[in-house]
């Protein structure tokens, strides 16, 4: 029965990641951590299926879901990082340019 | 259990070959580099090449045709071969556009060439690859990859932002494509898609299965799919990156990922999913519709160069889907041959894009066009047949590839994809006539003509090529049906 | 058990939820943390215990530093006007409810109909979803880590190699955007300064 | 479950004492705070700033390659367990990871990414 209270954990993690990334007015920094939360909410989505289906491959998928979320995370923040050093601010209503 | 697979790397070698000459490179570069930058990356360019042709020549020759790898998480038929050779070629014509871009534009980072030979190994490994986690771990290889390149240029503004806003979007489409897959992994308990072939068979719509949330899950993945093809709804993100990102890069982002991800889709709805067609068919219909008037009306109001290209690729991806959204093996072979003579157009335009440039600089906006008969009348009359190519004038290749995709789509009885996918290329031709009058017609205020920075060996040779595929490919276009035909029939 | 699998849930959900509320960058990496605690909590009752170390390991020890880096590095500013979220709550929570509702039921519905059993007794909801017999634990006693390695490096060989590109890319991408040596700086080479002769430095003049 | 009980109860207690050492001032120090005292002591004048300095790149660099070469040895744990089990097979595919790592690893050490200055 505990797989569905983790399902739910999982999907309400993974909506909540992508409400983070539609509806913040804040800044770039919330954007890559709710990315970093839809992909925590999958890794719990797929190891709950994996320990109800007691099989592994979704373990399997979620170790590796795992290393690209830490790989992406480090070239998004190496990507902001150089951002943040050419315009002094990361606010999202700046990011602008290339309007129309 | 592991005498099983001695033949696997044998079907393996193309990408084995690339991955080796790719490493010793970096070695080669990172231990060089100390006092000669630019010449590094002319050096790298060159060798870089030169390791994408013998990858060519290895994947001609490779011994095995149809297999499946690694314990079944690769596969190689037809329809594998036939997108790898067409993704070596479009990253070769890359290198051939940036030797003198690099030079111009002083990018001093013999990294580049490593990036770029990472893209091509990622994209062909997608293209073979053949359940979700092995596609996904492509598709995050080739995308990383190009975050890096879309920022490259690290003092220019526009450049790290439209690394920014491609990283967000590629990884909010992957957040959606992991959901779906972990959906149907967690209703079905496999991620093969020979599996998912099987498992499915017989499945009408009235059937317990689909009701349930295989249906959402695939819904996720088709959208995913949508978003990094940057088809109509999706598309916003598209503009935006192809207009920041340096001009060689956004030749490659225009042509390479959409090779990779037709392959791709095709893969997965014709192998995994067949018999969900009538779920997804909706979706492709619906979305071909909108990109082709996306397509077609955004480019009307655009300005740049870059911008009206990145609109006429999405007007692109439309026709394209209309082979999918058929169902049936005519349409496959119809994107096929769409895909080659996209990628012939595509390498045309960009390389008469990129050689357009003056002294102080790239041109960015529709008016430096003007008179270019006068500058160089060679240059504008190749723009010009490229354009209406683009539109699709008979004689030209555009006309081959939309001709038998409509003839497709009406064989699959989607008279409204045909018709309107016909009304569209007419409102393109509009903005595409309108650039050749800007070009012929308009006569530019200041007297003395900037003159145009010579056009270097590399990218005069793809010029030719390229304009000769779309001038004379209608004469004798017979191989081009055969390839796409056997690459075609290796999904059936 | 249940309680503690509650109590994991419901601090994950709530501090996910302050992730994105807080208006001062450096709470909602720290209430990011929290998460990341409280899921690997529920693998752990779920007794995937590999999981739950890879996810603090990971997650926590590295990708939330690297976030609070990158927080201390740009100094943003503390959101002062706290701008009501009230404007998105009937569109962002109608399309949430529907998302949520639409893949709960489906799920729900029809989770794993492969077992007739499941169908005779519909009227109460537990007998739906059968309780599996754990035949890994029965059997041999393999633990979760030794299940994955025996599979990883054998069978799935090719994922792995891909997991190895991909860090190669992310280490190149991250060094070709972040690292500029101005060539002002001046370097301590100091194999040169101690392979340095006297004949080869002391030159004559005349 | 139950092999991690121990764990639990060492969870709890840290987490308790912390907790008491944190709340005990609050409830038993006498707090009169006002406005001058709460200020920060700019030797009199008011900060211009708030007192956070700014970080410098190198260390962001330093980051990032402890993410990577981290996430190597999370895919060292299971291997060095199962070593037994998956017997030559196993460990080429284990030293041709670490083969790339290590390319990646000479890149960076090449490029000067590890220099402090």
């Amino acid at each position: 029965m505990s797989l569905i209270h983790s399902l739910h954990v999982s999907f309400v993690v993974f909506l909540l990641g992508l409400v983070g990334i539609y509806l913040n007015r804040k800044n770039i920094i919330l954007v890559l951590m709710s990315i970093e939360l839809m992909l925590l909410g999958i890794n719990l989505n797929l190891l709950s299926f994996s320990v109800s289906l007691d099989d592994l491959l979704g373990q399997i998928f979620a170790l590796f879901i795992l290393t690209v979320a830490a790989a992406e995370s480090a070239i998004g923040l190496a990507i902001l990082v150089i951002y943040f050093r050419l315009r002094g601010t990361i606010d999202i209503e700046f990011i602008r340019l290339m309007k129309g | 259990m592991f005498y099983l697979f001695e033949s696997d790397f044998l079907g393996l070698i193309p990408e084995t070959f690339l991955l080796l000459g790719l490493s010793t490179l970096l070695g080669y570069g990172v231990w060089y580099e100390k006092g000669r930058e630019s010449e590094m990356t002319s050096h790298q360019l060159w060798v870089g090449g030169l390791c994408l042709a013998f990858t060519f020549i290895l994947l001609c020759e490779s011994p095995l045709m149809n297999m499946i790898l690694c314990f079944n998480t690769l596969i190689i038929d037809g329809m594998s071969a036939y997108l790898k050779a067409l993704i070596l070629l479009s990253t070769l014509c890359i290198f051939g556009l940036s030797f003198s871009y690099l030079q111009q534009e002083r990018i001093k980072a013999f990294e580049y060439v490593i990036l770029l030979l990472l893209a091509t190994l990622s994209l062909m490994l997608m293209v073979s690859s053949y359940d979700f986690i092995s596609l996904y771990l492509a598709i995050e290889f080739q995308s990383l990859g190009l975050y890096v390149l879309a920022a490259l240029k690290r003092d220019n503004e526009y450049s790290t932002e439209a690394g920014l806003k491609y990283f967000v979007l590629g990884a909010f489409s992957s957040g959606f494509y992991l959901f779906g897959a972990s959906l149907i992994y967690g209703l079905t308990g496999t991620t093969n898609f020979e599996d998912l072939g099987i498992l499915f068979t017989g499945v009408g719509p009235t059937d317990l299965f689909t009701q349930g949330s295989v249906v959402v899950g695939l819904l996720f993945l088709s959208v995913a799919f949508l978003f990094k093809i940057s088809a109509a709804p999706f598309h916003m993100w598209s503009p935006d990156v192809y207009e920041g990102a340096p001009t060689v890069i956004t030749a490659f982002f225009s042509v390479a990922p959409k090779l990779a991800l037709f392959g791709v889709l095709i893969r997965v709805f014709y192998l995994g999913f067949f018999d969900f067609l009538f779920s997804w068919q909706q979706i492709f219909f619906f979305c071909s519709l909108a990109s082709m008037v996306f397509g077609s009306f955004g480019a009307l109001a655009q300005v740049k160069i870059k911008r009206l290209l990145a609109f006429s690729s999405i007007g692109h991806v439309g026709y394209m889907l209309i082979g999918l959204a058929t169902g049936s093996l005519q349409g496959l072979q119809g994107i096929f041959l769409y895909l080659l003579i996209y990628l012939v157009m595509t390498i045309n335009a960009f390389s008469v894009v990129l050689s357009l440039r003056t002294h102080e600089g790239e041109p960015r906006f529709l008016l430096d066009l003007k008179n270019l008969n006068l500058k160089s009348p060679i240059l504008a009359l190749t723009f010009s047949l490229t354009l209406f190519s683009m539109a699709g004038i008979p004689p030209l290749a555009g006309f081959l590839s939309k001709f038998y995709l409509f003839f497709a789509a009406l064989d699959a009885s989607l008279y409204s994809l045909a018709i309107l996918g016909v009304l569209s290329s007419v409102i393109s031709c509009f903005y595409y006539i309108s650039i050749i009058k800007l070009m012929y017609f308009h006569k530019a205020e200041e007297v003395q003509l900037k003159p145009l920075v010579g056009i270097d060996g590399q990218k005069g040779f793809l010029l030719g090529i390229t304009f000769f595929g779309i001038l004379f490919i209608f004469l004798y276009p017979s191989p081009f049906f055969l390839l796409s035909h056997a690459a075609a029939l290796s999904i059936s | 058990m249940n309680l503690f699998l509650a109590v994991f849930a419901a601090l994950g959900i709530s501090s996910s939820i302050m992730v994105i509320r807080a208006n001062n960058p450096v709470y909602s990496v720290l209430y990011l943390i929290l998460v990341f605690v409280n899921v690997s909590g529920i693998l752990i009752l779920q007794g995937l215990d590999f999981f739950a170390m890879i996810f603090l390991v990971v997650y926590v020890g590295a990708i939330a530093v690297l976030f609070l880096f990158v927080v201390m590095m740009l100094n943003i500013k503390i959101e002062e006007r706290q701008e009501s979220m009230l404007r998105y709550v009937p569109v962002g929570a109608g399309i949430g409810l529907i998302f949520f509702l639409e893949v709960i039921i489906a799920l729900d519905k029809e989770f794993v109909p492969l077992n007739p059993l499941a169908f005779t007794s519909l009227d109460n909801d537990s007998a739906l979803i059968p309780e599996y017999l754990h035949w890994g634990t029965t059997l041999g006693q393999k633990t979760g880590i030794e299940a994955i390695g025996q599979v990883i490096y054998t069978y799935y060989f090719y994922y792995f190699f891909m997991a190895s590109f991909i860090l190669l890319v992310a280490m190149i991408g991250a060094i070709l955007l972040t690292l500029h040596n101005d060539p002002k700086v001046k370097r301590q080479e100091v194999f040169e300064q101690n392979a340095r002769e006297f004949s080869r430095t002391i030159q004559k003049a005349s | 479950m139950t092999e991690f009980f121990p764990i639990f109860i060492f969870l709890i207690i840290s987490l308790g004492l912390s907790l008491i050492l944190v709340g005990i001032p609050f409830i038993v120090a006498p707090q009169k705070a006002d406005p001058e005292k709460i200020s920060a002591y700019e030797c009199g004048f008011d900060p211009f700033d708030d007192a956070r300095g700014k970080f410098d790149i190198r260390f962001y660099l330093v980051a990032i390659l402890f993410i990577i070469f981290d996430l190597e040895v999370s895919f060292l744990f299971p291997w060095s367990l199962v070593l037994g089990e998956i017997n030559f097979f196993g460990f080429w595919t284990m030293i041709f990871f670490l083969l790339i790592l290590t390319l990646g690893f000479v890149y960076e050490w090449k490029k000067g990414a590890l220099d402090w200055e």
